[in-house]
């Protein structure tokens, strides 16, 4: 049965709702009231159910299978978070009550941020941004406030590698800054020396994800923090890889001056199709006073307050990012993972993330070409060297594994590697599921090897639909639902 | 630990197979300084669900729940009654565990649901186009301005009084650091227009709010005209999407962005977060546009389907010349405003939003007639302003104190001489007529 | 990626549940712990949940399409109703709380007993019925206990019409009763004259459907009635098509002395796979002292109370049927349906399924062939002359119907019509729904006709698993999994 | 009205095509005396989500939730801590909205997990052969019953004093009118083996229980042998199936049918319902047996599938020859068991069945300390009878008006001379330290 849009099936009269009657009393909207139709059908119950069941189903999902999806670690969501979001005490609450009646709110923050820091090893956390790349201009704009306030608007240069994530010269860009790009050495790590020749007294700092973004750990990571630190720069880490040693590792220890934390990848909290995510933002020492509002303090009678305003005198802190106080849903639920763990399980999962993808990359290395030699940390890194000459490309083989019953590792990223092939397994694996996995892709790299080139071309085969032309969508987009009579009145002028 | 499923045998036959003789191997590139033996102290260890369900059910119990009282709290964040077919079909695996459509094959569900969550935005905002949600409001607000200092090439953003605080200090960060001119004018409860007298030839926006921070409705269609007359662009804002089930829509006014927040419907208070920021323009600025967009397309046998498109505007391919650093947005939350969209439909919406309406008339009628209470929305939707005897925020915290959580003193938001005595007051179809009756009890009491 | 048992994935020593230590207290047990094991492997939480979800979407389900199943009516269920029953005050009580602490849940009971008695116009209520069999059984014994205490223990003979549900004869014998069947006429309806013949003074009573099961309103059912109650006997009434008149007609005002009510069809309760149901009994004014323990009642100060122990003297109720009261759980959910609807929305509801069966009926008529003239309630029921010479069964014809994406209609029920398929589109499905259906059957019928009977024969061919060997199954039943390694054992013995 | 897809136009179009000219000429088969013009009389109107939503909050404040309180209620149900990934679960779409699987190639889902389920209690009873879940353990005893005179052809059925009462008095009731007598034997707190002395050569089984309604723990191995010898069948029936992680099953002491409750594992307290009655027996008698099975066989192309099998017992075929005129199991509840014994594995479920008798034991010695208060169970798993002074129904009720659920007076089951002062006390692991210290305390002062 096919999917129809909403828009098909609904009539504009009908509702899924019964709401009471209306008193008809007089309007006070000043003369400003809404003439036109929203031109949104309604669907009934029934009707609107079905509709949403069914296009769920053409989606895949953690809870279906693997995502082998480097950076972007899809892990098990449990439903005890979900559960402890939905309670009244933390769902049912607005977010400008009255201080005293949201100590239980304001305690779930103080204590997310006490496991933030104490995993980090930082002084202290911006809880408000609302996803990754927010947390990064968070904590750029913190360096950015650092060094005005020293008197060094100047340093406007920030280093970044070029294997990094697209958000990081992104947000460095949106803070006002200017990107520099550092060369990859062979071994997949920063080159050193071409760090050294690009400081200097306009550098700001540098961007650095670590684990990196080929699943290396930066073995330099603390002379790298020293030379910038030297240089009079600060050291924002990307910690969309901290999964990899939370519980194990801190990066406060290696020199970190701020680094974002992707609540919805090292502590759960479901991706949704794309968000909504929490990005908040650990600070050391050096940055601690240039956090944006709102924080919690503690008061003497060991309650808590919101600060909300910004300070007027010193620190100077860069104001606010974002309306009341961040992503509060995905505190409770990042809380209710770490409490599950605990600083034991944290750590075992960090481990247990390393253990999977070095497996991985053991049982594939005979069949597909690793990036780099050695161990990995969280993420195998394959180039395409092995598929020379098979007239099977990268993306080919990604949508062959949709075939089989797998969402596509990470592909063509990092930007250093040729044709990459980034593989996250996570610890939620289990050896059977990599096990089946690896057979798997050993199997289809021996189809592409072996010449059966329409198996990949084509594919995706048995997906809900065939190979998408995203080229037509970009060329001439369609981004709404318009009736059919309008697009015919369109064509018929 | 019961998401962990390597078992100790399963590790050491892994180790083996990888050939290094522990963990700590695995982990050698990491300087020995830096490694633990054990876990991190100053941290509980693992704990059984049960155990961590106590431990939430009390932080969850030391908060009033709006629910559980006479509520009147608005200022950007409503609370509305939400069908429960709506948060059940988000908890579906299929949505709620599966990542950004990057993989459209297995991700229709996701892209075409975007699709019409797009679709119904344009419509309710009355706009061309709309994008597949941004984080909240107030962050959509803050991609308006540097979309227009884009579209202008111009340096200046002009906010006026009316717009919510925290839009407006959200925006002035991001705005700040892009290099822009922030023009502030006085905060006012009912002078959104005068934001026009502001505009020179430097100018790439104005942003005004309808209905504005202290309920107030502005037709800004007369505005728009002579604004983009100067080149520059009109920017409306809104905190409470139902209201454009009554209320002339931006769209309608000539508004060249409208950005907002969605939560009203669909969504829960959530203390804050997670929102559905809403975000639309006309289609000559679509290239321009922030954050993601789901587009319609066909299938290698030439059927409709479904994908992300023009993603050149975005980060993971254009890095640092990207529209913006965004690489999220609020999915879940996206799902939920069109679950309940659809559900409503137009009819639906436009009879909620009467309620609401009806339910604050109602309101500001039993407390402006209290002695001392005077209200000063010219005009409103389902939230008004008044000015109450002495501090407004000792009026709430009085009332709070008797059980009744009964607005937001708008010093919450932003501390302003003159505007200490203000009281912002929402209702909505959860009002009741026993609420309304405890809150003008409760305010006569304290005042 | 197939489908395993949790047995061939899971290990006996893994466990997907965390539980605080032991302490080690020296048991009390009386010598008697367990020793052998159970046999059943634990998963971790993240491979359980993929487990289910997976297993999940091998179901077809009223959210994902049609259910054209007479008799059975599954219609929409209301997410509404399972956060109801989900209520604390609901479903975290004790069924042997002190009364003082189950107020509400009583009010429960005894408001969805108001809108019982008030929607059948009968002046009993037994709720504690678990199934629509189980009040089937529940309404035969009241009759048996009032028989018993009239001195009429003799009248052991019921009469049940040929077209009734097997649990009808099934309860009657259950509750050493005998049957007796009566014919049906040439219209679909009892067969007045054989049932006066079979009236005696040996009759307890008769069992009837009304709707009947050939989707047909018994337009003599208050002759009928007068003639068993002037015979001495009672008039049990099947409630499973109660949902075709509710709210529109009383079955009190027709003469019905007993009538189970399924919560699970006409209230929507959902079905779950086969359960768990509710099937509470209204009892008429003769039958009300029979009803059997627990009931609600009224307390002089407005407060309810429950009558758990039977009474001594008068009346003479025949008993407990079950522990505790009930189906609680379904009460919510029917009591939530109620509400929501109304008695406005529960008269529409009726109509509306009613009127639904007509258009399909009206709609299939050319291409199938109606096993009866006229118009018919809730139900539309056709025979298989229409299939003659075409080499395709109603089973082969149903089988493709799963192809086509929809459950198969009810088939070879009621037995009275030859190859009987009968088709409940319930007041759930859209006009645009019930359409595509109509298409659907259309075509179906056309390329049965036409001769692909391949097409029905093999069907399904796109089902997760293909047509599935029933026979085997039963002459050799695995109705459990066993370890590989003791099945060789056993091979080898 | 929002579940009714219908719309007035459609109705309309739709009686046209019937050929007719209104919705009553569709009831023209209703005499006219039994027709309504409208709404019935004595009952509400449609009402909407919130106002329904308020009206069930208000009977759900009504109640003591048992997790608001110490609480120490068991006799038969158990308030376990059941994860969350169960409910989430069973409340899927395809799972909950789906029909009994007698089309199995669009319900592999179900049968599979009945399967899987069967499997479970086969293990965890060690049985032979168990069924795909009956109503509730109460019904499971009575068809227990009626199954063990269609095997050996006999008419007395002999009930142990330690059977729960509502067990008894249910089994009674289908027993009686299947044409059979019943011997019930004096309420005694240890004396299960006691039914063989009433065990003739018309005895078709006699029926125990352990653990019994006081607690107490009582090996049947060699009653069984006995029983048996005589021709008769032994059928062991419990409440508690949690108990079975510590202790013997009754499957390795010979019982012949073994019949119980389920809802300990998986499912809720529920005021007494929905549960999952657990019924197995030996692989002999599996023809006999009540209720639906899932059983293994292969499709068309050879692959494993499960099918509802050996359904010419059932009355759906069978009619009056049926074994039972059962046609629901317990399907969600069951699949609710099934996944939570899943999570739990032999392992889990061990460990949680410790846990539960060493609450049990905290707490007995708690309260058998107490002046006045006798433990009266020789043996038990998570739940022990004590006397108490006087009434232990206005014990109860006095522990109640302080907020401590602390037990079920054995009264509350049966009126019983002698019995008067028995109270029932059930702990399990979601007992704490401070609720049995609640509870003595609390006891104390009220006796």
């Amino acid at each position: 049965q096919p999917t129809s849009l909403i828009f098909e099936t609904g009539a504009i009269d009908r509702t899924g709702v019964d709401l009471p009657p209306v008193k008809g009393i007089k309007p006070r909207l000043g003369g400003l009231a809404r003439t036109s139709s929203t031109g949104n059908p309604g669907l009934s119950e029934p009707e609107a159910v079905r509709h949403y069941v069914r296009l769920s189903q053409r989606n895949y999902a953690i809870d279906l299978g693997m995502f082998p999806l480097g950076s972007c670690t899809m892990k098990h969501n449990a439903r005890l978070n979900e559960k402890m979001a939905r309670l009244p005490g933390f769902a049912d609450v607005h977010p400008l009550q009255p201080i005293s009646t949201v100590q239980g709110a304001l305690r779930v923050m103080d204590e997310l941020s006490h496991w933030l820091m104490t995993l980090t090893g930082m002084q202290a956390v911006a809880l408000s941004p609302k996803a990754g790349a927010h947390g990064e201009l968070c904590g750029m704009l913190a360096i950015r406030a650092a060094l005005d306030a020293r008197g060094q608007a100047h340093r406007r240069r920030v280093l970044v590698p070029e294997s990094a994530h697209g958000t990081n010269p992104a947000t460095a860009v949106q803070c006002g800054f200017v990107v520099d790009e550092i060369k990859a050495a062979p071994d997949g790590r920063v080159d050193l020396s071409d760090l050294k020749t690009k400081l200097g007294d306009d550098v700001a700092g540098i961007m650095l994800t670590n684990p990196n973004t080929c699943g290396l750990f930066e073995r330099d990571i603390r002379i790298i923090a020293d030379l910038i630190h030297e240089a009079g720069g600060y050291f924002y880490c990307d910690g969309a890889n901290f999964n990899a040693i939370a519980g194990a590792v801190r990066p406060g220890d290696l020199g970190v001056d701020a680094m974002h934390i992707n609540l919805h990848k090292t502590f759960s909290t479901p991706h949704g199709g794309g968000g909504p995510g929490s990005g908040p933002t650990v600070l050391s020492a050096a940055l601690a006073p240039f956090a944006p509002v709102p924080y919690v303090v503690k008061r003497a009678d060991g309650s808590l307050d919101l600060i909300e305003h910004e300070a007027d005198s010193d620190g100077e802190p860069f104001g606010r990012m974002v309306a009341f106080h961040g992503q509060m849903g995905m505190y409770t639920r990042a809380l209710t993972y770490m409490l599950s763990h605990g600083a034991d399980g944290i750590r075992q999962a960090s481990e247990d993330a390393v253990l999977n993808a070095n497996y991985v990359q053991a049982c594939l290395k005979a069949h597909m070409s690793p990036a780099f030699e050695g161990v990995c940390m969280h993420e195998a890194l394959f180039d395409d060297s092995w598929l020379d000459g098979t007239g099977v490309t990268t993306l080919d083989f990604a949508k062959a594994m949709i075939d089989e019953g797998y969402h596509p590792m990470t592909m063509y990223f990092p930007l250093v590697v040729h044709g990459a092939m980034l593989i996250e397994p996570t610890e939620s694996e289990s050896k059977a599921s990599l096990d089946a996995f690896i057979a798997t892709m050993t199997s289809l790299a021996q189809a592409a090897k072996s010449g059966d080139t329409a198996r990949f071309t084509g594919a995706p085969h048995h997906a809900p639909v065939k190979r998408l032309d995203e080229t037509r969508a970009a060329r001439k987009p369609v981004l709404k639902w318009t009736p059919p009579a309008e697009i015919s009145q369109i064509a018929a002028e | 630990m019961r998401y962990l499923p390597l078992t100790p045998s399963d590790r050491a036959q892994m180790l083996a197979r990888v050939g290094v003789n522990s963990i700590d191997a695995l982990f050698q590139d990491v300087p020995a300084f830096a490694r633990f033996d054990g876990p991190i102290a100053g941290l509980p260890l693992a704990q059984g669900e049960l155990a961590v369900e106590r431990h939430m059910q009390r932080l969850s119990h030391a908060s009033v729940a709006a629910g559980s009282v006479p509520f009147f709290c608005g200022a950007g964040a409503y609370r509305h009654a939400v069908p429960a077919s709506v948060d059940h079909l988000i908890q579906r695996s299929e949505f709620l565990t599966t990542y950004t459509p990057y993989q459209p094959e297995m991700a229709q569900g996701t892209v075409q649901t975007l699709f019409e969550f797009q679709t119904q935005v344009a419509g309710l905002l009355a706009c061309d186009v709309a994008n597949a949600s941004m984080y909240d409001g107030s962050t959509a607000c803050a991609e308006a301005v540097v979309m227009a200092a884009r579209i202008t090439k111009r340096r200046k953003v002009v906010f006026s009084g009316g717009l919510h605080p925290h839009y407006r200090r959200s925006a002035r960060t991001l705005a700040k650091h892009s290099g822009l001119d922030i023009a502030g004018l006085p905060i006012a409860i009912d002078d959104e227009a005068a934001v026009l007298a502001a505009v020179d030839q430097d100018t790439a926006c104005v942003v005004v709010q309808c209905p504005n921070v202290f309920g107030t409705l502005t037709d800004f269609t007369e505005l728009a005209r002579a604004v983009q007359a100067k080149g520059a662009l009109l920017i409306a804002i809104f905190t409470e999407a139902v209201a454009f089930g009554l209320v002339k829509p931006p769209g309608d006014m000539g508004a060249d962005i409208v950005a907002g927040e969605g939560q009203s419907i669909g969504n829960a208070l959530n203390f804050g977060g997670p929102y559905v920021g809403l975000f639309a323009t006309k289609d000559k600025y679509v290239r321009q546009m922030p954050g993601r967009l789901a587009g319609e397309t066909v299938d290698a046998d030439g059927n409709r389907g479904f994908v992300l498109t023009l993603s050149t505007r975005e980060q993971h391919i254009r890095r640092d010349k990207a529209t913006s650093n965004i690489c999220t947005n609020s999915g879940l939350c996206a799902l939920a405003f069109s679950i309940h969209m659809t559900l409503l439909g137009d009819k639906g919406l436009k009879h909620l939003a009467q309620l609401n309406h009806e339910a604050a008339c109602e309101t500001a009628d039993a407390v402006s007639t209290l002695e001392g209470v005077e209200l000063v929305s010219p005009s409103f939707f389902n939230e008004f302003a008044v000015r109450v005897p002495g501090s407004a925020a000792k009026v709430v915290d009085a009332m709070a104190a008797e059980g009744v959580l009964g607005g937001v003193p708008y010093s919450r938001l932003r501390q302003e001489p003159g505007f200490d005595d203000v009281l912002l007051i929402a209702a909505t179809e959860t009002t009741t007529a026993d609420d309304i009756a405890a809150l003008a009890d409760t305010l006569k009491k304290v005042i």
